[in-house]
C-alpha cells in the first residue's frame, strides 16, 4: 500500500494542567523530556520510524512553542512536499467558530483536512507519551483482522488497572467490553489511546457522535463504547515494552530517571529506531577539572563544574563549582551557581538558582509555595526564567513561580 | 541590505597532508571539536552572515564529505535556488571555455549561474568564528581588487605560512611561503574577497593559459597586477596544518578563552545532526577537563581530552590527552595517553597506547587494536 | 545586517466576502489568479525575491486551503529550518483564548511569536494584493531616513483617491497626515497598507492599543493616526508599477484580464523576479486540432478543443470542441462542454458547464442567481464543485450557487 | 506494509547514442515530453510506489543531471535519511573492496548503507508509468533470484534489443541482444527486482573478478547460475534508443490513448519545478495537435509539435511535426518541418529547416540558425 493511505494525527491541545508551571508557557507535548527531547518527539519519531507521512499536530492551547519546535518538520523527516507535517489549529469557517471541545470533536473538526488526504486508515495518538512503538505493525494486524477500529492495549499490574481504560478481549484479540477505570478491572488490559479506524468508519461516527448534544465528544468515552454497542468489529492490538503516561509531576520524574536507572527499558541508543529531536545547535559538553558527574544524563551545550549525581540535564545546562544536583532534571539553559543543593527538583528554562541556594526533597518544612496537590515524594517544581535569591531556602513539594519578588524569589525574565 | 556575496570553500589544499586522518577523507571532512567537522566552521560562518549560496570545490577523496554535507539541510542551505554545491573534478566534453581544464570550467559555471556581486574564498584548514558582513563592506569600500585576510600569528603553528608585506595603505607588496627570514607577522588566514566580475576574469585568464591551479595561494601571487588588500583578523582563529597542530588546536579548545571564542559567542557553529541519545555517565567514572558528545556512554576515567559522538569509554579504562572520534569502543582497562582515534576504532581490553605531544599516537579508521 | 533582523508579517486572516461564493470554502489570499497562482503567491514571492526568510501568515478564516496550499513553505523557498514559514492562527493561553478583532490585534496576538524571532524590523503586509516590489528597498528607506515607521504609497488616480487612505506628506517624504477616504483629497498618495516598523515601536503601540476599549484595533484607523498625533516618524515610500487590490468580482476579473491585455505591466516573465507558486503536477498542456486560442493565457494540464479568446485557463481545465469561452477566468479543473458558450464568466475549481450552455454577459434577463451586490459589468461567478445542466441559460451579473438542484444548478460535488 | 524497496537508476547505456542531444547530457538526462528529462518517468514511478531511497548511477557527462536533480526535492527526496544521491565515478584511495574497479565500489558502499529488502534496478530509456508494488511483490512470492519486466514489443523500436527466451514457468531460459532470428516477442523492459543480498553478492563477485560492467544486460546474462523469471508488463511503454525512437515516442505522445496512460492513468509525473509564467497566445496564432509548456509565447502557427517550457514562436513562423526544446527563439517567418531543436537555439528570421519523420533535422544546444 501507498503510504499516503493512512494518516496519523496527534491530539497535542490539552492543557497538561497537572504539571503546573511547566506547561504555563507551552502545551504538555512540547515538556521537554529525557535530555535532548521534546515529549511529542516520540510519537513523531515512531511515526517517522514506521513509515507514515502525513501527520497532523492538533494544537489548541499555547500552540506556539510547539509549532516552533515542529517547524516544517524536518528534524523527523516530516518535511514533504506531499505530506508531511500539518498544525492544525481551530479555525473559523462561513458556519462556524469554536475551539476544540474534546479528542473526537477535535478530529471532526478537522473532518476536511483529513478528506483533502483521502486516506483509507487515520491512526488516532496522543502526544504526550513516552514509548516506541511501530504503529505498521499495529495497522499490519488491523488489516489482516478486517477491523473497524484497533487499540493498542499494554498490560499494566492488575492493582492499577482500575486506574486506566480497561479491554475485555475474546481469545482471537476482538473487544467484547470497555469499561473506563472499572471498580472491579475484569483484565489488566488499558487502552494506550492510540487507535487505528477505518475512515470511512470514522467519519460516520464523528459526524454521529457530533448530533449528540449529551457526548462529551470524547474517544474513550463516547465513540468506542457506541462502536462496540453496535457490535462493530475492534480489536486489541498488544503492545510490549516501555510505555508511560507523563501526566503529573511525579510520573514526569520518574520517567526521566528511568532513562538512568534501566537505559535498556526504553532503549535511546538503538540506531534503527532513532529518536529525533530539534538539535539546539551547540558544542559537546564540557566537564571541568573540579566537576564530579555520576549516574547520570546530559547534552551538548552542558557545562558542568560542580557535582551532578543521579540527574538529567538538558542543553547549555551550567552547574558551577561547588553545587551539588542530586536526583534533578534541569530543563534547558538553567544555572546553578556556586555552592547552591539541589535534590529532587525539576527546574524549567533558563532558571538561576542563585548561590548557596538549598532546595528540594531534603528540605524539611513549608513556604509559600508548597503545593501538595501537584508536587509529593518531595519534588520541587521551579518555573521558568526565575531568579532563585542568594541562599534562598525551599522545601520539598514546592511549585515555585513568579508572584512577585519575595525570599526566594528574586526576579522572573524572558527566557 | 543583506550581503551580496557567494561563498566558495576549498576542500583541499596541496600543502596541508593530516597522514592517516587524511587518509580516507578530504581536509575539509576531517572530524573536529567533538562534534564537527572542519569544514563546519566556514560553512557556519558563512551562513551567519546571511551568504546562501556555496559551492564547495572538492578534488579528491570527497565521499565523506558528500555524505557530511548531505542536501545542506543542516547549514540551511537546502535551497530551489543557489544553496550548497559540491563542485567535483569534472569531465564534460561540451565544455567550451577549456577543454583541458576541467576543474576550472565548473567552477566558472557555478560562478557565471550565480549572480552575486563578491565571491567570498575560503581555504577549509583555518577556524574562526565570525560574521563576514564587515570584511565584505570594507572590501568593497576599499577598492581593492582583492581583500585578504590576516592576522598576526607569524610562522606560529608551522608551515604553510603564506606572509604578507604590505605598504602602509594596506596593499600587498610582497607574499613569501615558508620564509627562512619574514620580514612581516602578518599571515594570511586564507580567506579572500573579490568581485565576481575579477574572478571570472582570472578564472579565464587561468584556463586560456592552461594553469588549472585555483588556490588563494595563486590569487595572492597576483599582486604585481592587481590591488590586493589585507584586512586584519583580530579575533581567536585556529590553524590545521598537520598533526601536531591538529592536536594542539583541539587541546587549546579546552581553554576557557578559546571555547568561549569558538563557541559561545553568540554565533553558532552548525553541523549535520545525528541524533544520537544523550551522554551517559555510569556509577564508576572520572572525568575532567574534557568535551564529551551525545551518544558517549562514559564509565571509565578521562582527563584533558575530546570525545566524539557515540564513544563508549568502558570501567577502568584511563583516557587522557586525547582525541576520540566518533563511535569508538574503548574496552575495560584500555591506558591511553597523547592518542588520536579515527573513527570507529575497536581498542580491545588491557591496551595500552602513549604518545607525546608533539608525536600523538594516530590509530586509523576502524582500526582494532 | 542579518536576514533575520525582520520579520514578515502577511495578513490572511480576512474572509473576503465581496468576492461571494468564491470565498465560501476558502480565505481570499489563496484564491487563484492568474492562471498558475493564488493571490498570496506575490507577498510571499516578494518576500523570498526580497531577501527575507521568516514569514510569518497570520490566518483565522477558512485556513485549511491556504495552509495546505503554503505547507512547509518550498515553493517560495521559504522552507528554511531556521525561520521560514510559520502559519499563524489565534490560540488559548492560560490567560485569554480569542479570535483576531482586527489587524493590529492579530499582530498584537502573535508578539511572542515576534519576540522569539527577535527582530529590528517588522514588515506588515496584506495576503491579498497583486504587485512586484522589493521589500529591501523599502527597508533601506526606512533605515536611512531613521523612521520609526514607512508607509508605502501608491499615487492613484485623482477621482479616485477618496476612496482609500490617503498620506499628505512633506517634501522630504516625512508624513504630516492621513486621511482615512477624505471627501477632498489633498494628495493621491494613498497607503497599499504594507509598513515596517522598528518591533519595540510597534509593541509598545499594540500594547497601548489594545487597552484602549474604543480602538478597532486596525492599523489604518488607529495605529497609524495615534503615530502621527505623537509626532513620531513616518516615512512615505513611493511604489511606481502595477498594484491591484483584488477585493472585489470586478477587479480580480481586471486584474486577471490585464495579464493579457497589458502583460509588460506586471511582467510574469521577469527571471530575476519570479512569481512562485505551488505546481500542480500536471504534464504540458494540449491543443487538438478543432481548438482554437487567441489572446489567452494557460498552463499545464489543460486541454483545448474549443475555442478560447481573451481568458484565462488554470491548470487542467477541459474545453470540449465547440464549446465557446470568451473574456473568462477558468479556475483549476474546470470542464466546459460540448457547444457551450461562456462570457465574462468567473467559474471556481471543478465545476463542469454542461452541454450547450449559455452564460454571462451576453445573457440578458435575470434569473434566482442574479446579484448585482456583487457582480457587475456582466460578470457571471459560478462556485466550485457545480455541475451545470446541459442547455441551462445563465444571465451576466449572476452569482451561482449551490442551494438545491434546480433549472440551472444539477448536482454539488467534493473537489 | 509498505514497499521494502530501493532504487537504482543506471544514467547511461553503452548501447544508447542520440546524437547532438546526447553530446552535453547523459542518457537520462535528455528533455522529454514538453516539462521532463528521461530518468524523471522511472524515478516518479519509484517515488509513486512509496521508495524513498534512490540512487542514480552516472558514469560522464552528469552536470546537467545534477543540475536537475538538486537536492531531490522536485520528487520529494530531499531526506535526512536515504533520499536521493547521484553516484559518479569516484575515486577512493582507501576502498579495499575492489581497488581498481571504483564505479562498483562506490555502488557497493550505497547498497550496504540502505537496508532495504529489494533493489529495482532500472535502466532510464523506457518510459511508462506505473507503481512497481506489485511487482516487487511478485518478485518475492516467486522465490526467483531476480524478477525482469518484460513486454511483446519484440523488435519494435530497434536496437538495443534484448530478448528473453523464457520457459512455461516464467524462468529465463535465453537472453539474445538484437538477434536476427527472435525466437520470441518477449523483450526485457529493462527493470529488474533482486534482493539487496544478492546484489551485494553478484557486485563482489564482479569486483574480485575485474569486471566493472553493471548493466542490466550483464544482470540477464546470469541466467544459467541464477533462478531469473520474467514478468509482463502490459502498459503503454515507450523505448528512447535512438534519434529516430526519441522522435516517434514524443509524436506518439499526441495520440489520445498514449497520452492518458502516460500523464492521465493517476499518477503524478514529477520533474523539477521551472516556475515560469503561464503560457501566453497572442492575437495571430493558430495551433494544433500540440503540447505547450508553461512560459511559451505563441503568436506564430504550430501543428503536430511538442513546444517546451519558454519558448517563444514569432508571428508568421511556422512549426510543424517538432520537437522545440526550452528557452527556444523562433523569429519572424521561420519554417520548421521535422525538425528538433535542442534547449536555447535562437533561430533567425526566415530560416527554413525541414527533416524527415525518420531523420529529424536535429540543431544542438545553444546553436543560432
Amino acid at each position: 500500500m501507498a503510504r499516503s493511505e493512512i494518516v496519523a494525527l496527534i491530539l497535542a491541545g490539552g492543557q497538561g494542567s497537572r504539571l503546573g508551571v511547566l506547561t504555563k508557557y507551552l502545551a504538555k507535548p512540547a515538556v521537554p523530556f529525557g535530555s535532548r527531547y521534546r515529549i511529542i518527539d516520540f510519537a513523531l519519531s515512531n511515526c517517522a520510524n514506521s513509515g507514515l507521512e502525513t501527520v497532523g499536530v492538533l494544537t489548541q492551547y499555547q500552540p506556539l512553542a510547539l509549532n516552533t519546535y515542529i517547524g516544517n518538520g524536518h528534524p523527523w523527516d516530516l518535511d514533504r512536499n506531499k505530506g508531511g507535517t500539518y498544525i492544525l489549529p481551530p479555525y473559523q469557517s462561513s458556519e462556524r467558530s469554536d475551539w476544540y471541545k474534546g479528542t473526537a470533536n477535535a478530529i471532526f473538526q478537522n473532518v476536511e483536512f483529513i478528506e483533502d488526504q483521502d486516506p483509507r486508515y487515520v491512526l488516532i495518538l496522543s502526544g504526550d507519551h513516552i514509548y516506541k512503538m511501530d504503529y505498521a505493525g499495529m495497522l499490519k494486524t488491523h488489516i489482516e483482522q478486517k477491523a473497524d477500529a484497533t487499540i493498542a492495549v499494554f498490560e499494566v499490574p492488575w492493582e492499577e488497572a482500575s486506574r486506566f481504560g480497561i479491554m475485555n478481549t475474546d481469545k482471537q484479540g476482538r473487544i467484547v467490553e470497555f469499561e473506563e477505570k472499572p471498580e472491579k478491572p475484569r483484565s489488566n488490559l488499558a487502552s494506550m489511546g492510540i487507535y487505528i479506524f477505518n475512515w470511512p468508519v470514522l467519519r460516520a461516527e464523528l459526524s454521529c457522535d457530533e448530533e449528540d448534544a449529551h457526548s462529551d465528544h470524547d474517544f474513550g468515552k463516547n465513540i468506542i463504547p457506541k462502536m462496540l454497542s453496535a457490535d462493530m468489529r475492534l480489536i486489541a492490538y498488544h503492545f510490549t515494552g516501555y510505555w508511560k503516561d507523563v501526566g503529573t509531576i511525579g510520573s514526569l520524574w520518574e520517567a526521566n530517571m528511568d532513562l538512568l536507572d534501566r537505559p535498556e527499558a526504553i532503549n535511546l541508543r538503538d540506531r534503527n529506531w532513532r529518536i529525533y529531536s530539534r538539535n539546539p545547535v551547540k558544542p559537546a559538553h564540557y566537564i571541568a577539572d573540579s566537576a564530579r558527574v555520576v549516574n547520570s544524563a546530559m547534552t551538548d551545550g552542558c557545562n558542568v563544574s560542580g557535582q551532578v549525581e543521579h540527574s538529567v540535564l538538558f542543553n547549555s545546562v551550567t552547574v558551577e563549582k561547588g553545587a551539588v544536583v542530586r536526583d534533578s532534571i534541569l530543563m534547558p539553559g538553567v544555572r546553578v551557581e556556586a555552592g547552591a543543593r539541589l535534590n529532587k527538583c525539576i527546574v524549567s528554562f533558563g532558571t538561576i538558582i542563585g548561590k548557596n541556594v538549598k532546595a528540594g526533597a531534603d528540605v524539611e518544612g513549608e513556604c509559600r509555595y508548597s503545593n501538595t496537590r501537584f508536587c509529593q515524594d518531595g519534588i520541587t517544581v521551579f518555573e521558568r526564567g526565575l531568579k532563585i535569591r542568594d541562599g534562598a531556602v525551599v522545601p520539598g513539594n514546592c511549585m515555585v513561580e513568579f508572584l512577585e519578588p519575595d525570599t526566594i524569589v528574586e526576579a522572573h525574565f524572558r527566557v | 541590505m543583506f550581503i551580496n556575496a557567494m561563498g566558495l570553500i576549498l576542500a583541499d589544499h596541496k600543502r596541508i597532508q593530516l597522514g592517516e586522518l587524511s587518509r580516507p577523507r578530504a581536509l575539509a571532512a576531517i572530524p573536529f571539536a567533538g562534534r564537527y567537522r572542519i569544514i563546519d566552521f566556514m560553512l557556519s560562518n558563512m551562513v551567519n552572515s546571511g551568504i546562501t549560496c556555496v559551492g564547495v570545490l572538492a578534488q579528491q577523496k570527497y565521499k565523506s564529505l558528500m555524505d557530511h554535507l548531505g542536501t545542506g539541510s543542516s547549514w540551511d542551505l537546502d535551497r530551489k535556488k543557489q544553496g550548497l554545491s559540491l563542485l567535483p573534478p569534472y569531465i564534460n566534453s561540451l565544455n567550451l571555455d577549456s577543454s583541458d581544464n576541467d576543474n576550472l570550467s565548473g567552477l566558472l559555471d557555478f560562478i557565471r549561474a550565480n549572480r552575486f556581486r563578491n565571491v567570498v574564498i575560503a581555504n577549509s584548514n583555518v577556524i574562526f568564528n565570525a560574521t563576514l558582513n564587515d570584511y565584505v563592506s570594507r572590501h568593497e569600500d576599499s577598492g581593492a581588487d582583492i581583500s585578504v585576510l590576516f592576522n598576526r600569528d607569524g610562522f606560529k603553528s608551522g608551515p604553510p605560512a603564506i606572509m604578507l608585506g604590505m605598504d602602509r595603505k594596506g596593499s600587498i607588496k610582497d607574499v613569501m611561503i615558508n620564509p627562512h627570514k619574514p620580514v612581516s607577522n602578518r599571515r594570511s588566514a586564507g580567506v579572500v574577497i573579490l568581485s565576481r566580475e575579477i574572478l571570472i576574469d582570472l578564472l579565464n585568464d587561468n584556463a586560456a593559459r592552461g594553469d588549472s591551479d585555483f588556490s588563494v595561494e595563486s590569487l595572492l601571487r597576483r599582486y604585481m597586477e592587481l590591488r590586493i588588500c589585507g584586512i586584519e583578523y583580530k579575533g581567536t582563529l585556529l590553524r590545521i596544518n598537520d598533526i601536531p597542530t591538529y592536536f594542539s588546536s583541539t587541546m587549546s579548545l579546552l581553554e576557557e578563552k578559546t571555547r568561549r571564542e569558538l563557541f559561545w559567542a553568540g554565533l553558532p557553529v552548525y553541523t549535520k545532526v545525528k541524533d544520537e541519545a544523550p551522554a551517559l555517565y555510569g556509577p564508576l567514572n572520572q572525568v575532567s577537563n574534557s568535551f564529551i558528545s551525545d551518544g558517549c556512554v562514559i564509565n571509565g576515567s578521562l582527563a584533558d581530552s575530546m570525545v566524539f559522538r557515540g564513544v563508549t569509554i568502558s570501567a577502568h579504562a584511563k583516557v587522557s590527552n586525547s582525541i576520540i572520534m566518533q563511535d569508538v569502543y574503548i574496552s575495560e582497562g584500555v591506558e591511553l595517553d597523547h592518542v588520536i582515534l579515527d573513527k570507529n576504532c575497536v581498542i580491545r581490553p588491557g591496551i595500552k597506547l602513549v604518545g607525546q605531544k608533539d608525536f600523538p599516537v594516530v590509530i586509523g579508521k576502524g582500526a582494532i587494536v
